[in-house]
C-alpha cells in the first residue's frame, strides 16, 4: 500500500472520529433531535470501505451510519445538521440520525429496523447486475443482526442469484445492552454462518484499518465478477449504545482492553513506524477538529426546518394527497 | 376488443410494460418456470428471458427488499408475493421501508415497484389463504392500493402500477381468475384514482370494489326488481388514490351511503370510507351508514361456512332495505 | 395510593402477575439483564430469576412464535416487541398465526399471552419508531387492543391482560413513560372493554386514547373557557373489546362526534368507531363526525416537524369550532 | 429392532398411503373443500417418528400434515371429514386440510404459512423446559423452508435456549414446482445448515423407516437433555404439490426412479428377507384400505358443518363478540 492511500485512511479515520465526537456533542449539548448511535472506536470499517469503494458503488448501512455515510462524500454540517433537525440537514429533519442517505453519493440509506436493508442491498445488486454498471454493493450491520430473518433470507438470494455485493458484519460484541454471545448459537454471529450460503467464512481484524482495506478491495472485485462475500470485523464501540447509555454491561477491563487496540492510535504507531512524519499525522487530526468543529458551527447556526416540509414528498409527486 | 380472463389479463398487463420498457423486471415465488400457481404468468419467461423473469426461494422479504433496491436504482420491478395473506412475512419490508424511505430521505428516491398478490375468499383455503387485506395497505401513508374486479381494469390499472413512480400494491381476486370479460385491443392503460360507476342508481351509493362487485350488481337487480330501490353502485377500483369526489357526488345525490366490503369488519376500507362521508356529505344523509362486511372473525375453510359468512347479494339487499325503511 | 410512573407501572403490573402465577414468564430483547431499553422491566430478573425473565435474540419472529408455542401448551407469556413498529417483522406471527389458531382448530386451544411494546411518538424517532398502529391489531379478528393513558390504567389493564384467555396487543405510549399518577395499593385489575369518561360534557364527544388524552382534556379546557363548549372525553382504554355502548349513549346525549387519533388517518381506529357512530347514532347526530388525525403520512424526525404533524390542543379546538359553527 | 416394532412401522406406512389415497379421491370425486396436500411416497418420515414419539409429545407440522396428524392417534374419519367440511371432521370445516390439529394427541397443528411453525415448535419445547415435563416437540418442514426467515430464528434460538425439539426437513426435492437446489445456495439446505447453528449435519434416507425411527429416537432422547436438532431425510412425493398439479416440471426418468425407492415396498421385502410371512404383509395392507374405505364412507355420510359454527371460538369464551 502506498503512503498516500495511508495517509488518506489516517485522514478519514480522523475526520470519522471528530465528527462522531461533535455529534456526542449535539447529544450533551441537548440539540440532539431524537437518538443517534455512534460509531466512535469502529472507524476503521468505514474507512477502509469508504476508501475501496468507487464513486458509484452503493452503500447500506445501519442507524449507527454518521461515518458510513461522511465517507462516502457527504459533508459533516450535513450530516451534525440532520441530528439537530436544521433546514442545512442531510433530509431537511425529516430522517433523523438514523436514516442518513445520499443517493447522489450512493449512499442509499441508513436502516433503523435491524437486518431490513439486507434485502434492499440484494436488490440494488441485482440491478446493478441487470444494468450490467459494474456497481457494487457494500451493506454494513452489526453482530446481533444475523439472528434476524431477514439477514438469511437475503444471504441466500444474493449468492443464488451471484450478486455483486458485500455483506459487511461489524461485530462490536453487543447488540444494545445485551452481549451477543449470550443469544446466539455460534461464537462468530456471521463468519460462522457464512458455510450456510455456500461461503467462505471471513473473520478480520476490524480495528486494523490495512486489513480492513485489503479484505474491502478483494471482496468488491471478488463482488463484480458475481461473487457475493460475508465479512465479519471484530471491533469495539467506545461509546454507548445510543443517546446517554452508561454501559454497565461492560465487564470491568474490557473497554480499556479495548482502548488498547484503537484503530487510530494503532495505525498511527504503523505509519510512524514507516517512517511517516508524527508532526503530519498531529496535523491531520487538528484539521480534522477543526473541520467538526466548523461543521457543528455551521448546523447551529442553520435554522430549523420549516414546519412545510413535513407535508410533501410523500408521493413521487412531490406531494401527500391520498385522495381527489 | 378480445375477450380475456382476469388471469389472463395479468400476463398480458406484466408482457404489454415489459415489451415497452426493459426497466420492467418480474419475479416471484413459482412465477417464472411454472408461469404462477393461477397460472397467471405463464410465457413470460419465455418471451422475456430468465434475466427478466425470475423465480426466487421462499423469502418474502428478500423478494419485498430485491425490489425495493431494485426501484431506487433504476429499474421497475414488479413482484408477486403468492398470497395476499403472505404480506404478514415481509409487511416491515413494505410498510416501513418501501412505503417510508422516499418520505424520510426528503424526496431522494422514488419507488416505481408493484406488488401483486392472489387476494380474497372463494376458494376455500381457510384464514391464512383467504384474506383481503387492502385495509391494511390502504393504512400505510406511501402506498398505492389497487383492486380491480374486471379483465379489462385488471390489464389498464395493472399497466398503470407499473408505470406509476409510487409502490402500488395489487391485490387480484382469486375467485375472479377464470371470469372473463372484453379487453380493448392495442395498448391499455387506465388512471389510477379513478372510480367506475357501474350501475347508476338513485337512491342509496354502494361503495364496493373486487369480487364483491357484482355480488352488489345482483344485490341491485333484486332491489330494484323487487323492492323498487334503485341503487348505485360504485366499483372503487383504487382505495389510495381514492376517488373520494365521486363517492361525494353520488351520495349527493342519492343521501344513502353503503360499503360491501370482503374484509372483517374492523378498520376495513369502508370504515374510512363511511368517515369521509360522515364529515363531507353529512348534510346529504337522509339515513345512517350501513357498512356490509364479513363479520369480525377469521375465515373459516369449508364451503358451506365460507358462503355463510362473507357478504353476498341477500345480505346486501337486507341491509339497504333497512336503511330504506329506517327512515 | 401511590404515585407510580406509567413506565413502573408496567414493571409493577408484570410482577404482581408473576408472583401470583408461576406460569407467567417474561421475555423480549435487552428485557431481562439491562430491565428494557425504557427501563421498564428492571427488578424482575434479580425477583423472578433466569428461567422466567429472559433476554432473547433479535429475533422477532421467535418471540413471538415463542409466546404462542408457550401459551397453547400453559403458559401465560408476556413478551416484548421492543418498538410497536417492529411488529411488522412478526405480523405472521402475531395477525396470522396468534389471532387465528384458536379459531382455525375449532376452539382447541387458547392463547393467553400479552405483546406489549412502546408505542407512538413524541421522542422524535421518525417514521419506523414512532407508529401507533393500534389499527393494524384491531384489524385482526381475535386480537385484543389495549392503549392506556395513566399508570394506574396501565398497571389495572396490563394485569387484565395477563390474566386474559386471549392474545392482547398492549400499546404503551413511549412519550408517557416518565408521567406520574396514583395507582390503587394491593392488587390492581381492570376489566378489558370499559371506557372511561375522564371529563364530562354536554356538547360534543371526544374519544381518544394515550397520549392523545391529555391532548384532548387542555384542548377541552380552552373550549370551556375560551368557546363556552363543552366536552366529553373519552379514554378509549381498549379497542378490542370496544366499549361501544360507552361512545353511543354518550353521542346520544351531546349530538356531535369526534375521534382525536395519533395515527396517519387511513383506516385508523376512529374510522371504525366514526362508521359505528354513524350507523348506530345517526339520528343523534346534530352535525357532521370530525376525525383529528395525524395526516396521511410518515412521521418526520425533527422536534418542529414531528409537533406540526400530530394532533394537538390547538387542532383539537379549531375542529371542534369549525363543527359547532357548522350548524 | 424387534418384529414388533417392525409389523408396526410397515402398519402406519400402509395405513397412512391407504389414508393419503383416499384423501386423492376426495379431490377427485369433488368432495374437496380448498386445497389438499398429500406425501405419499412420504409415508417413512410420519411413520418412523409416530412410532418413535411419546404420547404426551407435541408435533407441529405442515399443510401437508395427513400422515402427521394421523400417526399421532387421530382418526382417518376426522381427517377425511376435514377434507369435505362435514360435522365429524377434526375441525369441523373451520380450518380445512392445510390446519389439522387436535391438542389431545399432541398434535399442535398443521401451519400453512412456510415457515411459521418453527417457531412456535420453539415456544412449546421452551413450555415443556420450564414445566419440566420431560416432552420433547417434533416439528416437520418442507426443503422450501429452510430459505425463510423464520426458519433461521427457530433454529438459533432452539440452540441458545437448549430446548427438547427436533427440526425435521423432509426434503422432496420441490417447493410446489420449481426445485429447490435451483434457488438455495447449498445443496443440502436443512443439513448444510446445522453448523450455523452449532448442531451436527444429519442427512438421512427418509425412504428407509428404520434410519427415520432410529435418527428420531436418538434424537427425541437427546432432545429431552436440552439438546436440539435438525434432521434432513431426504424424500420425494410421488403425486403433485397440490390438488391436480400435472408435475411438468419433473425431469424424465425421476420419478420413476424414486418410485423403485418406494418406502413401501422397500420396507416389505426387508421384512420378507428377514423371515416375516408376505401374507401377513399382504393382509396388514388390505386391512390399511379397509380402514380408509370405512373412513371415506363415514366422512361421505356425515352432513355438512352447519353455518353457526363459523361464528363460534374467536375468543376463550367461545364466542367471536369485539364489542358491548
Ligand atoms: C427488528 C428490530 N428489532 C429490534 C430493534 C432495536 N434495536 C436497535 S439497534 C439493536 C441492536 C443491534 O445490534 P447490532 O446488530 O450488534 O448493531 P450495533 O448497534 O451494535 O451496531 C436493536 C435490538 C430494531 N431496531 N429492529
Ligand atoms: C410464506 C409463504 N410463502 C409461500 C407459500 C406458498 N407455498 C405453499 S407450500 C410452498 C412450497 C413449500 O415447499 P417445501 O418447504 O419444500 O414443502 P413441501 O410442500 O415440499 O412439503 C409454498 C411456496 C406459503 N404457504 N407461505
Ligand atoms: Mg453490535
Ligand atoms: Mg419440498
Amino acid at each position: 500500500m502506498d503512503t498516500q492511500t495511508r495517509l488518506k485512511l489516517y485522514r478519514t479515520m480522523s475526520e470519522c472520529r471528530a465528527l462522531e465526537q461533535r455529534a456526542y456533542d449535539v447529544f450533551k449539548q441537548n440539540l440532539l433531535n431524537g437518538t443517534s448511535h455512534l460509531a466512535l472506536g469502529q472507524e476503521a470499517v468505514a474507512a477502509g470501505f469508504g476508501a475501496a469503494l468507487r464513486a458509484e458503488d452503493y452503500t447500506f448501512c445501519t442507524y449507527r451510519g454518521h461515518t458510513h455515510t461522511y465517507v462516502r462524500g457527504v459533508s459533516m454540517t450535513a450530516i451534525l445538521g440532520e441530528l439537530m433537525g436544521r433546514q442545512c440537514g442531510l433530509l431537511r429533519g425529516k430522517g433523523g440520525s438514523m436514516h442518513l442517505t445520499s443517493v447522489k453519493h450512493g449512499m442509499m440509506g441508513s436502516y433503523a429496523v435491524v437486518g431490513a436493508h439486507l434485502p434492499v442491498a440484494v436488490g440494488a445488486a441485482w440491478s446493478a447486475q441487470y444494468r450490467r454498471t459494474g456497481q457494487a454493493v457494500v451493506c454494513f450491520f452489526g453482530d446481533g443482526t444475523p439472528n434476524i430473518g431477514a439477514f438469511h433470507e437475503a444471504l441466500n438470494l444474493a449468492v443464488v442469484w451471484k450478486l455483486p455485493v458485500v455483506f459487511v458484519c461489524e461485530n462490536n460484541l453487543y447488540a444494545e445492552f445485551t452481549p451477543t454471545r449470550k443469544v446466539t448459537a455460534v461464537e462468530n454471529p456471521a463468519a460462522d454462518r457464512a458455510p450456510a450460503y455456500g461461503l467462505e467464512p471471513i473473520l478480520i481484524n476490524g480495528n486494523d484499518v490495512d486489513v480492513v482495506y485489503q479484505t474491502a478491495a478483494t471482496a468488491l472485485s471478488r463482488a463484480r465478477e458475481g461473487r457475493p462475500s460475508l465479512i465479519e470485523a471484530q471491533t469495539y464501540r467506545h461509546s454507548g449504545h445510543s443517546r446517554a447509555d452508561p454501559c454497565k454491561y461492560r465487564p470491568p477491563g474490557e473497554l480499556e482492553a479495548w482502548l488498547a487496540k484503537d484503530p487510530i492510535p494503532l495505525y498511527r504507531e504503523r505509519l510512524v513506524s514507516l517512517g511517516i512524519n508524527a508532526a503530519d499525522l498531529e496535523k491531520i487530526e487538528a484539521e480534522s477538529k477543526a473541520a467538526a468543529d466548523q461543521a457543528m458551527e455551521e448546523a447551529r447556526n442553520s435554522p430549523a426546518s420549516p414546519a412545510d416540509v413535513a407535508y410533501v414528498d410523500v408521493w413521487a409527486d412531490g406531494g401527500a394527497a391520498w385522495r381527489n | 376488443m378480445a375477450e380475456l380472463t382476469y388471469r389472463e389479463a395479468v400476463g398480458a398487463a406484466v408482457a404489454q410494460e415489459m415489451r415497452r420498457d426493459d426497466a420492467v423486471v418480474f419475479f416471484g415465488e413459482d412465477v417464472a418456470a411454472p408461469g404462477g400457481i393461477y397460472k397467471a404468468t405463464t410465457g413470460l419467461l419465455d418471451e422475456f428471458g430468465p434475466e427478466r423473469v425470475k423465480d426466487t426461494p421462499i423469502s418474502e422479504q428478500a423478494i419485498v427488499g430485491a425490489a425495493m433496491g431494485a426501484a431506487m436504482t433504476g429499474l421497475r420491478p414488479v413482484a408477486e408475493i403468492m398470497y395476499a395473506d403472505f404480506f404478514a412475512v415481509c409487511w416491515d419490508l413494505v410498510a416501513n421501508q418501501v412505503a417510508k424511505t422516499r418520505y424520510m430521505t426528503d424526496g431522494q428516491c422514488a419507488f416505481p415497484l408493484v406488488l401483486r398478490c392472489a387476494s380474497g375468499a372463494g376458494l376455500r383455503l381457510g384464514a391464512q389463504h383467504s384474506q383481503s387485506p387492502e385495509n391494511w395497505a390502504m393504512a400505510i401513508p406511501g402506498l398505492k392500493v389497487v383492486a380491480p374486479s374486471t379483465p379489462a381494469d385488471v390489464m389498464g390499472l395493472l399497466a398503470a402500477s407499473i408505470r406509476d413512480p409510487d409502490p402500488v400494491i395489487f391485490f387480484e381476486q382469486k375467485s375472479l381468475y377464470e371470469t372473463r370479460g372484453e379487453v380493448p385491443d392495442g395498448e391499455h392503460v387506465e388512471p389510477l384514482g379513478v372510480a367506475s360507476v357501474v350501475r347508476s342508481g338513485t337512491d342509496v351509493t354502494i361503495a364496493t370494489l373486487a369480487a364483491m362487485v357484482p355480488r352488489a350488481l345482483l344485490a341491485a337487480e333484486t332491489l330494484q326488481d323487487r323492492y323498487g330501490v334503485s341503487a348505485e353502485i360504485i366499483d372503487l377500483r383504487c382505495l389510495v388514490p381514492l376517488d373520494a369526489s365521486a363517492l361525494l357526488e353520488s351520495v349527493s345525490r342519492t343521501g344513502r351511503f353503503v360499503t360491501v366490503e370482503e374484509n372483517p369488519r374492523l378498520c376495513g376500507w369502508g370504515a374510512e370510507l363511511a368517515s369521509i362521508v360522515a364529515e363531507e356529505a353529512f348534510r346529504a344523509l337522509r339515513g345512517p351508514i350501513v357498512r356490509v362486511t364479513t363479520p369480525h372473525i377469521p375465515l373459516p375453510s369449508a364451503a358451506a361456512l365460507e358462503d355463510a359468512v362473507l357478504p353476498g347479494p341477500d345480505r346486501i339487499v337486507d341491509n339497504v332495505k333497512r336503511l330504506v325503511n329506517l327512515e
